[in-house]
C-alpha cells in the first residue's frame, strides 16, 4: 500500500510499531487495538514466554525487530536486560517525576531503562471451599503450618523468575540459612511444584490445592470467573511494577516511544484493570479490591542489586538443595 | 497302530468346497503319495489328517483312533513342512530335541519342568540329559548331519535343512509321518539325492509316509501308492504302474508322464482290436470299450521309429519331424501325423544321429499300446 | 567418463544432497552443540567458514574452553540426579510398555480377538495428544478434587487412587500415553514368525501357550527389543509430563535442559545436558544392536505367508478385554479434556459447573492462524520427509548405504528439546540465520520424525525384489528413471503408512516448537503448551479436541484415499 | 553385431574370487546355455554382461563393441529374469511398452518428456501413440497374450507371467537376450510347454540367446551349446551331445545325465581295448589313453540287462538288483556288482514287469560305451 518501510530505520508515524510481550495475546491484542483506534498506527503484538522474547531479542541484537517489550511478571528480566545491551533509555514525561523507590515498590529504572505500568502483588490464593478466610495463611511463615502439609503448589524457582524473587526476597529478610530451612519445609509441604507461574492458582481453583503462591491478578482472574478463589496480601512480601521499555536500535524508536506513553495513559490503564491488574495511574479505578494505596504498607523492600548479585547462584542452589 | 483311514472327507473354506469325497486307506508302512496340480487340496488334505484343519464331514482314523477330537499336538504325526519351519533361534541340535523336550515338560516335577523351559530357550544353561542327547544324535546320525548339530540351521544348504526338518519329525517316533512338497524347494541333483535318503529311510523305520508333491516324477519314484488329485476330489488311486499303464482319465494319462492324447470315434471291431477313426486316420487298439466316442493315449515311448524295419507294428503311419528335443539319454520328436502332432521318445545311444527338422518317418505302434478312455 | 557423468546428474547427484542436508541440519549442530558444552557460549560454525572474523572469535572462544561444564555435572548434584531419575523413569516405562503391548499386540496381529478394529483404530488416539494435555487430564481424574478419585473416595477409598504428582504418575500417563509408539513394530514383529513354525511346533506336541513361549516370543524378540528403544528414546525425552505434573521431588535431564536454555539462556549448562541425553541415547542404540547382533531373522522364506488367525475364545476374550482397558484409559483421558474444553468451570466438583462453547469460539476468533500453521508445518515435513526417506531407503537397502542408515537413526534417539537446542544455537546467527523461519521448522520437524518414515519405506523397499528395479534398467532406463517410474510408485504404500505416523506426530511436536517456532508460524500445539502455561486449560483443551479431530479426519481421508488403490499390492 | 566375446573375464567379491578364467565366443544366433550347479557364478557371468556388475577383470564385447563403460541401459540387452520381475502396478501392455516409453523419453522435447512419464505412471491419462500400439500387440499376439492385455500381471499364471517377461524382452529388440533361469519357478508340465515356446520364438527371430540353468535336462534340450560351470570356471564348452558323449572331467559325466563312475587302474590293452582294473573286475574299453589312474564312465542307459540273451557285450558282470525306481517310462534299477553300485535304466513299456529287489541279473556293456577320463 502507500505505507512504504523507510530504508533508514527512523521510522514514521505510518510504520507498524511492534510489541513484544508475554503477556496475554488476549490482552496486548487489546491494547495494540486500542492504540490504533487513538493513534490510526498498527501495532504487531507478538507474543511469547518472556524468555523466548528475550532470547529473540539477544540473537536480533545485530538487527532488532521489536520497538517496546511490555511485561515480564515483574521488573527482574528487565534488569538482566540492561547488562544485556538490548533496551534502552526512554521515560515517558508523566513518569518523570516519579521517585524511582516509592513505598518500597521501584516504579522505574533508576537510568530511565524501563517504566512501570502496573503493579504485581506476590501473594497466596486460597480456595474458598476448603479454606474460609480466618483460616488464610497471612505470613509468609503460616504457610508452614502442618494443616497445609500437601496442600500447597508454588511455582518452581527453577523455571520461573517470579518463584525466584520469592525465594530471594525471603533470603534477603531471613539470612540465606533460614532460608533455605524454610523452602525446603515449604517444598516438602507441597504437592506439585509446577513450572509455570500461574498453574499453582490455577490449581488452587480446581482444588487440586488449598493454597498457592502466585500474584493477585491471577487469583482475581479466576474469581471473576465464578471460582472459588480469593487472595491473600502477607505482612510483608514483594510488590513489583511490570515495566514497558524501549528495545534498543528498534525499528521505529519514534512509534515505540508513544506506545509506551500510550500505557501509562488512562485508555490503556483501564484495559489493564478491566484485566484485574492494580494499574499505576491513580486516575484508573483498579477492579479487584487491591489498590496502590491499599498495598504499599505490605510491601517488603527489595534491594534489587543484591538480588541480580545472588540471582544464578540461589537459584542453581535451589535445584540442588530441594530437588 | 499306523494306518491312516479316511472316510468321506470333506473340507469347506467359508462356503467353498475344497475337499469332497475323500476316502483313502493308507496301509501300515506304506510310503504314499498324494499328487495334483497345485491348488488340488493336497495341502488341506494333509491338514485334515495332522489335526490343524478341522474338517467340514468325514471321519478319519490313524491306527482305529477316530482322531476328529485330538489337538495337533496330540495327533503323533510327524510333518516335514514344505518350508521345512525349522526354527531360526534354535540350532540343528535343538530343533531336533524340541519334541523330546516337550515330552519331558509333560511328565517332570516344577523344578524339573523349569529346568526344561530354560533349556528349551537357551540350551547353553541347562544341558541335556543323556537319553535326550543319545537320542537325538542317533538320529542326526542316521540323516549324516552329526558333524552340523551345533550349527543354527541359517548356516545349512537347502538338503541339510530338508533333513534337518526329516530327522526333527522322525525323533519323535510318530505313528504317520507327512510330508508337504519337502523337495519342491532343491535342485535337481539334490532332489534326486534326497529322494533315496527318504526312501531308504522310510524303508528302514517303515514308518507310514504320506508325501504330498505335484511333481509326478517324484511320485511316481518314491511312492507304493499314489491317489491323484484334482478339483479336492480323488481321481484314481494305485500303484505308479497302475496309474501309468491304465490311467482312469485323459488327465492322468497326461499328468501321470506325458501322453499323446487324441479324440475318435470307434468305427468297428476286428479280430478283438477296436478300430477308431482319428480324423482321416484309422488306429486299431486292442482295448475294449462300449463308448462311441474315445479318447485314444498313446504313450510317446510306445511309437516306434522304424528305420526301414518291417512294419510289424499293427498301426503305422507316416510323418515329418517338425522338432527333436535331446534329453541326454532320449530324443523327443514333435511330428506332425496329418493334422496331428504326435511326441515320440526314442533312446538314445552315443553316435547315434539326430534326425532333422522336416525329414520324413515312418511310425508303427502296436495296437496292445493304444489305450482308449 | 560416461558412469561419473550418470552419477552425477542421476541418483549421485540425490545422494550428495541428502548427504549435505544431513550434514547441515544434523551432524553439525549436534557437534558445535557438543563444542558450546566447552565453550559455555554460542559459536557460530558457519559464521567462521565464510567470514575470517568470525573465524577467530571462534578460535578465541574454543581457546577459552573448559571442562567446568562436565565438572559441574557431577559436582553439583542436581543434573547428575536428573540423569539418574530419568534413566529410571524411561526403564520403568519401557518395561511396562513391553508388557502391555505383548498381549495387544499378538490379539491384534494373530488372533480373531472381538473388536479388534475399533481397538486397533483407538490405539492411534494416545499418539495424537500432546502429553501436558494427557498429563492434565490426569490431574483432572486422578488428583485430588479429580472425578475418578471422587468415584473412588464414593466407593469407600482414602484419599487418591493413583498420586499424580510423583514419578508414578508420570510414569503411568507416559506408559498409557506412548505405548502405541511400540504397538505397530510389535505387531509387525509378532507378523513375522512364520505360521508354519508354530504349526511345527504344535506338530510336535506342544501346546498353544507352549508354543507362544518357545517359538513365537523368541522370534519376536528382535523386533521388540527395538521397540523398547523407541519407547525409551520417546519417554526419555518427554518433558510435557513432568513439567505439568510437577512432583516436588523430582527433577529429570530434558526439564533440566528446557529451563536452562528456555529459562535462563545458560547455554553452557544445556549443552552440556544435550550432550549427555545424546550420549545415553546413543548408548541405549548402541546395547539395542549388540543384544540384536545375528539376531535378524526377519528374512525367513521368500514365499508368502498366509497367516491364520486364532479363534479360540478362552484366549481372545481375555484379550479383548485387557486391550479395552488398556485403551480405555486414554480414551476417558481424551473425553475427560473434552468435557473440560466445554465446561464453563471445572472446580473441585466431579463433573463441570456449566456447559458453553465459548473456547471454541475464541479458538475459531483468535488461533485459526495456528490451525492453519500446524497443517502447513505438518503438510511441509511431511513432504520433505517422505521425499528424502523415499530417496534414504532407496540408498540404504539398494546400496547397502549404512552411513545414511545410521544418520537417518540419530533423530530417534536425540531428545527433541536437544535437537531444538542444537539448531538455534547454529541458525540463530548470519550466514545461515534461519531460527525463525517456516523453513527451519518444517527441516526441524522432517529430520525428527524421519525415523519413522524411513523405517516404513525401508521395509516396503526391502519388499520390492531388486530385480524389478534391474529389469526397468535393462529396458533401457536409467536409475533415476526407473526410481521414479518403478520404484517409487510401488512404495506409496509404505510412505502411506510413514505418512500418517509422520503428521500425527510432527502436529502434536512441542520440544522443538517450543524452541524454535516464531510467532507467525506458532502450530496449535505451541499455542496450546502456551495456554497451559498461562492456565488456560480451557481453551487449551479446546484446542486439543480441534488437534485430534483433524487428525482423524485426516486419517480417514487418507485411507479412504489409499482404500481405493488397493489392487496394486 | 550380436555375438558376444568373453575374455579372461574375472569377478571378485570382496577379495573373494567368484569368476575366474572366463572365455567364451557366442555366436550371433545361436543359443547358449550357462549350466552349473548353485553358486557356480552363472547368474554374476550373465550380470556382467547385462552390466549390473563390473567385472575385475577381462573385456566382454557385444558384436564387436567393448561395452565395458557403457552403463546397463546403455548396452541393449534384452533380460528375463527368473523371478520375471513383472512391475506390478502395471498390467500386461505397460509393462512391455516401458522400453518403448523410455526410447520416446530419449528423443523428444520437454513437454512430450513430461507426457510420456505421466503414461509411464499411469496410462489412463496419457495415451501410447499408433506405432507404440501396434509393435506391443504385435509381439503380444507373438507371445500368445493379446487377450490379457489389459490384466494386471498378478492376474496371470507362471507361464503367461514368464510369456509377458519375454514379450518384454523383445520388444526393444535387444542385440542379446539374456535369461536367468526363466522355468525354474515354473511346474513340471508348464516347464515344458514353455521350454518349446521359448525355442521356438528364438528361433523364428534369431537373436542370439544366453540362458542360465542348473538344470541339466533343460539346457541339453534346448540349447545349440552349452557351457559347464563350476567353482567360478567353466570347465567344458560343447553341443548337448558333444557334453552327453564325451564329458571331458567326472563332474560333467555326472552332471550332463547321470553316470557310473568308478575309480580303475589300466592294466593292459589288447585288440586295441584298453583293459581296466576295477576292484576285482576287469572291464574293457575301446577309448585311449596315456593315464594309469583312470575314472571309467558308463551311462545308464547303456548298460543292459541280458535276459537270458546272448552275452556279446564285450562285457558282462553279475549283479544283484538293491533298489527298482519306475520313472515312468523307464525303470531305474540300483544294482549291487562285487563292491559296486550301477545305476542301470531300461526303457519300461506297459506290460513289462518290474523286477523285484534282491534278484539276481546278468549285465552287458559294449567297450565302445566304456569312457575313460
Ligand atoms: N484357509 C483357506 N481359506 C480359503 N480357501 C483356502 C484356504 N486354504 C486353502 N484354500 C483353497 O483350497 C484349495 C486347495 O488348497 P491346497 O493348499 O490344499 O492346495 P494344494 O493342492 O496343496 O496346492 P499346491 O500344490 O499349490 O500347494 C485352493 O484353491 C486354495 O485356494
Ligand atoms: N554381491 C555378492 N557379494 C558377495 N558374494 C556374491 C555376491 N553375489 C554373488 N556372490 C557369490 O558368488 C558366487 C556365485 O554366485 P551366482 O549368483 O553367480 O551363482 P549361480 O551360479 O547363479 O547360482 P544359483 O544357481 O544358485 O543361482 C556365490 O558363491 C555367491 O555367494
Ligand atoms: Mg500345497
Ligand atoms: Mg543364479
Amino acid at each position: 500500500g502507500e505505507e512504504s518501510e523507510s530504508e533508514d530505520g527512523e521510522g514514521s508515524s505510518s510504520d507498524p510499531i511492534t510489541l513484544y510481550s508475554p503477556e496475554t495475546p488476549d490482552l496486548t491484542n487489546e491494547l495494540a487495538a486500542k492504540y490504533e483506534e487513538l493513534y490510526g498506527q498498527k501495532v504487531n503484538v507478538h507474543y511469547a514466554g518472556t524468555n523466548v522474547l528475550v532470547n529473540q531479542m539477544m540473537a536480533e541484537k545485530g538487527n532488532p525487530q521489536a520497538d517496546v517489550w511490555y511485561g515480564g511478571g515483574g521488573i527482574l528480566p528487565f534488569e538482566s536486560a540492561v547488562e544485556k545491551d538490548i533496551i534502552t533509555q526512554y521515560i515517558p514525561e508523566s513518569a518523570e517525576d516519579w521517585e524511582v523507590v516509592e513505598n518500597g515498590i521501584k516504579m522505574k529504572h533508576e537510568d530511565d531503562y524501563y517504566v512501570g505500568t502496573e503493579l504485581f502483588v506476590l501473594g497466596f490464593s486460597y480456595n474458598t471451599d476448603f479454606v474460609t478466610e480466618e483460616e488464610a495463611p497471612k505470613t509468609w511463615e503460616d504457610l508452614l503450618d502442618p494443616k497445609w502439609e500437601g496442600k500447597i503448589q508454588f511455582p518452581n524457582p527453577a523455571a520461573s523468575g517470579t518463584a525466584t524473587l520469592m525465594v530471594l526476597s525471603y533470603m534477603m529478610q531471613h539470612g540465606e540459612e533460614e532460608g533455605w530451612e524454610y523452602f525446603q519445609q515449604l517444598a516438602a509441604h507441597s504437592n506439585s511444584i509446577p513450572d509455570s507461574g500461574s498453574a499453582p492458582t490455577k490449581a488452587v481453583a480446581m482444588g487440586e490445592a488449598h493454597v498457592a503462591i502466585g500474584f493477585d491478578f491471577m487469583a482475581y482472574e479466576h474469581q471473576a470467573k465464578g471460582e472459588t478463589v480469593d487472595f491473600v496480601v502477607p505482612d510483608k512480601t514483594p510488590i513489583l511494577v511490570n515495566p514497558a521499555t524501549l528495545v534498543k536500535d528498534g525499528p521505529n524508536p519514534e512509534g515505540g516511544k508513544k506506545f509506551i506513553d500510550f500505557m501509562l495513559e488512562e485508555e490503556a490503564q483501564q484495559i489493564l484493570a478491566n484485566w484485574y491488574h492494580i494499574p499505576i495511574n491513580p486516575e484508573v479505578e483498579s477492579q479487584t479490591p487491591l489498590n496502590i494505596d491499599s498495598i504499599k504498607d505490605n510491601a517488603v523492600d527489595l534491594d534489587i542489586d543484591w538480588v541480580n548479585e545472588h540471582y544464578d547462584r540461589i537459584r542453581n542452589e535451589w535445584t540442588n538443595k530441594i530437588n | 497302530m499306523g494306518s491312516v483311514l479316511i472316510e468321506q472327507l470333506r473340507k469347506d473354506f467359508s462356503g467353498l468346497t475344497v475337499l469332497q469325497d475323500i476316502n483313502l486307506d493308507i496301509k501300515e508302512g506304506e510310503f504314499f503319495a498324494l499328487l495334483g496340480p497345485s491348488g488340488c487340496g493336497k495341502t488341506t488334505t494333509m491338514r485334515c489328517i495332522a489335526g490343524f484343519e478341522t474338517p467340514t464331514s468325514g471321519t478319519i482314523k490313524i491306527g482305529d483312533k477316530n482322531v476328529a477330537n485330538l489337538a495337533p499336538n496330540e495327533r503323533n504325526c510327524g510333518m516335514v513342512f514344505q518350508s521345512y519351519a525349522l526354527f531360526p533361534h534354535m540350532n540343528v541340535f535343538d530343533n531336533v530335541a524340541y519334541s523330546l523336550n516337550i515330552k519331558e515338560l509333560k511328565k517332570s516335577n516344577f523344578f524339573k519342568k523349569a529346568g526344561v523351559y530354560t533349556r528349551m530357550l537357551n540350551s547353553k544353561i541347562v544341558k541335556y540329559p543323556q537319553h535326550i542327547e543319545r537320542k537325538v544324535m542317533d538320529i542326526l546320525e542316521y540323516v549324516e548331519l552329526t558333524e552340523h548339530a551345533k550349527k543354527l540351521t541359517s548356516e545349512l544348504s537347502g538338503g541339510q535343512q530338508q533333513r534337518v526338518a526329516l530327522a526333527r519329525a522322525l525323533v519323535m517316533e510318530p505313528e504317520v509321518l507327512l510330508m508337504d512338497e519337502p523337495l519342491s524347494n532343491l535342485d535337481l541333483k539334490l532332489r534326486h539325492t534326497m529322494r533315496n535318503t527318504i526312501r531308504r529311510i522310510q524303508q528302514d523305520l517303515k514308518i507310514t509316509t504320506i508325501f504330498v508333491t505335484h511333481d509326478q516324477e517324484e511320485a511316481m519314484s518314491m511312492a507304493d501308492r499314489i491317489a491323484v488329485m484334482k478339483d479336492g476330489k480323488i481321481l484314481q488311486v494305485g500303484t505308479p504302474t497302475d496309474l501309468y499303464s491304465n490311467p482312469n482319465t485323459p488327465f492322468i494319462a497326461d499328468f501321470v508322464g506325458t501322453s499323446n492324447i487324441l479324440s475318435g470315434k470307434v468305427v468297428g471291431s476286428e479280430k478283438g482290436e477296436t478300430i477308431v477313426q482319428i480324423g482321416n486316420q484309422q488306429i486299431k487298439s486292442s482295448a475294449q470299450t462300449d463308448k462311441k466316442d474315445v479318447q485314444v493315449i498313446i504313450r510317446p515311448e510306445n511309437i516306434n521309429v522304424l528305420n526301414g524295419a518291417p512294419d510289424n507294428f499293427g498301426n503305422s503311419f507316416e510323418g515329418t519331424i517338425h522338432l527333436a528335443t535331446y534329453l541326454g539319454s532320449i530324443v523327443r520328436y514333435d511330428v506332425r501325423v496329418g493334422e496331428h502332432q504326435l511326441l515320440i521318445d526314442t533312446t538314445y545311444e552315443s553316435g547315434d544321429s539326430i534326425k532333422k527338422n522336416g525329414s520324413t518317418i515312418r511310425l508303427g505302434v502296436s495296437p496292445e499300446r493304444v489305450l482308449l478312455i | 567418463m560416461n558412469k561419473f557423468k550418470q552419477n552425477f546428474m542421476g541418483l549421485g547427484l540425490i545422494k550428495l544432497l541428502i548427504y549435505g542436508f544431513f550434514l547441515l541440519f544434523l551432524i553439525i549442530p549436534l557437534l558445535s552443540v557438543f563444542l558450546v558444552a566447552f565453550t559455555d557460549e554460542p559459536i557460530n560454525v558457519f559464521g567462521s567458514l565464510v567470514s575470517w572474523e568470525q573465524m577467530q572469535i571462534t578460535i578465541d572462544q574454543l581457546k577459552n574452553a573448559t571442562l567446568d561444564n562436565f565438572k559441574a555435572m557431577f559436582t553439583y548434584g542436581s543434573y547428575f540426579r536428573g540423569l539418574i531419575n530419568s534413566l529410571k523413569l524411561s526403564l520403568i516405562v519401557s518395561l511396562w510398555v513391553l508388557i502391555i503391548c505383548i498381549p495387544i499386540a499378538y490379539g491384534i496381529a494373530r488372533t480373531k480377538m472381538p473388536f479388534k478394529r475399533t481397538i486397533s483404530a483407538l490405539c492411534t488416539v494416545p499418539l495424537v495428544i500432546p502429553t501436558f494435555i494427557s498429563a492434565y487430564a490426569f490431574i483432572i481424574m486422578f488428583g485430588r478434587s479429580g472425578w475418578v478419585t471422587y468415584i473412588y473416595e464414593k466407593m469407600g477409598g482414602e484419599g487418591m487412587l493413583i498420586d499424580p504428582y510423583s514419578m508414578t504418575g508420570i510414569a503411568i500417563v507416559q506408559i498409557f500415553f506412548f505405548f502405541p509408539y511400540a504397538l505397530w513394530p510389535m505387531v509387525a514383529a509378532f507378523k513375522i514368525s512364520d505360521i508354519s513354525l508354530e504349526e511345527a511346533s504344535r506338530n510336535m506336541g506342544s501346546r498353544g501357550w507352549l508354543t507362544f513361549i518357545t517359538v513365537t516370543f523368541p522370534l519376536a524378540l528382535p523386533g521388540m527389543l527395538s521397540t523398547l528403544l523407541v519407547i525409551f528414546a520417546v519417554s526419555f525425552s518427554d518433558f510435557g509430563t513432568p513439567i505439568i505434573l510437577a512432583p516436588n521431588d523430582l527433577n529429570l535431564i530434558v526439564v533440566d535442559a528446557y529451563r536452562e536454555i528456555s529459562g535462563f539462556f545458560n547455554w553452557g549448562g544445556a549443552a552440556i545436558l544435550t550432550v549427555i541425553m545424546i550420549a545415553v541415547a546413543g548408548v541405549v542404540y548402541w546395547l539395542q544392536n549388540y543384544l540384536l547382533k545375528d539376531k535378524n531373522y526377519d528374512v525367513l522364506s521368500g514365499k508368502p505367508k498366509q497367516v491364520k488367525l486364532n479363534k479360540n475364545k478362552a484366549l481372545t476374550i481375555p484379550l479383548t478385554i485387557f486391550s479395552g482397558i488398556v485403551v480405555l484409559i486414554p480414551i476417558l483421558a481424551m473425553i475427560t479434556v473434552f468435557l473440560q474444553s466445554i465446561a464453563t468451570t471445572w472446580g473441585r466438583d466431579p463433573l463441570p459447573s456449566g456447559y458453553t462453547f465459548d473456547h471454541y469460539r475464541t479458538i475459531f476468533t483468535s488461533s485459526l492462524g495456528n490451525i492453519q500453521n500446524s497443517l502447513v508445518l505438518a503438510g511441509g515435513a511431511l513432504i520433505l520427509s517422505a521425499v528424502i526417506a523415499t530417496f534414504v531407503s532407496y540408498f540404504v537397502v539398494r546400496q547397502r548405504s549404512t552411513t545414511l542408515d545410521f544418520m537417518t537413526t540419530i533423530p530417534l534417539i536425540v531428545p527433541g528439546i536437544a535437537f531444538g537446542i542444537a539448531l538455534i544455537q547454529t541458525f540463530n546467527t548470519a550466514p545461515l540465520q534461519l531460527t525463525g523461519t517456516a523453513l527451519i521448522l518444517i527441516i526441524a520437524y522432517s529430520i525428527r520424525r524421519l525415523p519413522y518414515m524411513v523405517r516404513s519405506t525401508v521395509g516396503t523397499m526391502r519388499a520390492i525384489k531388486q530385480d524389478i528395479e534391474e529389469a526397468a534398467v535393462s529396458l533401457g532406463a536409467s536409475t533415476l528413471t526407473a526410481a521414479t517410474t518403478v520404484v517409487g510408485p510401488l512404495m506409496l504404500p509404505g510412505i502411506a503408512a510413514g505418512s500418517i505416523l509422520v503428521f500425527v506426530t510432527v502436529i502434536k511436536e512441542t520440544s522443538v516448537s517450543i524452541l524454535m517456532a516464531p510467532a507467525e508460524w506458532a502450530p496449535m500445539s505451541l499455542a496450546i503448551f502456551q495456554n497451559v502455561l498461562r492456565a488456560e486449560y480451557y481453551s487449551a483443551a479446546a484446542m486439543s479436541v480441534i488437534l485430534v479431530i483433524i487428525v482423524l479426519v485426516l486419517q480417514a481421508i487418507a485411507n479412504k484415499l489409499s482404500g481405493g488403490n488397493k489392487s496394486h499390492e
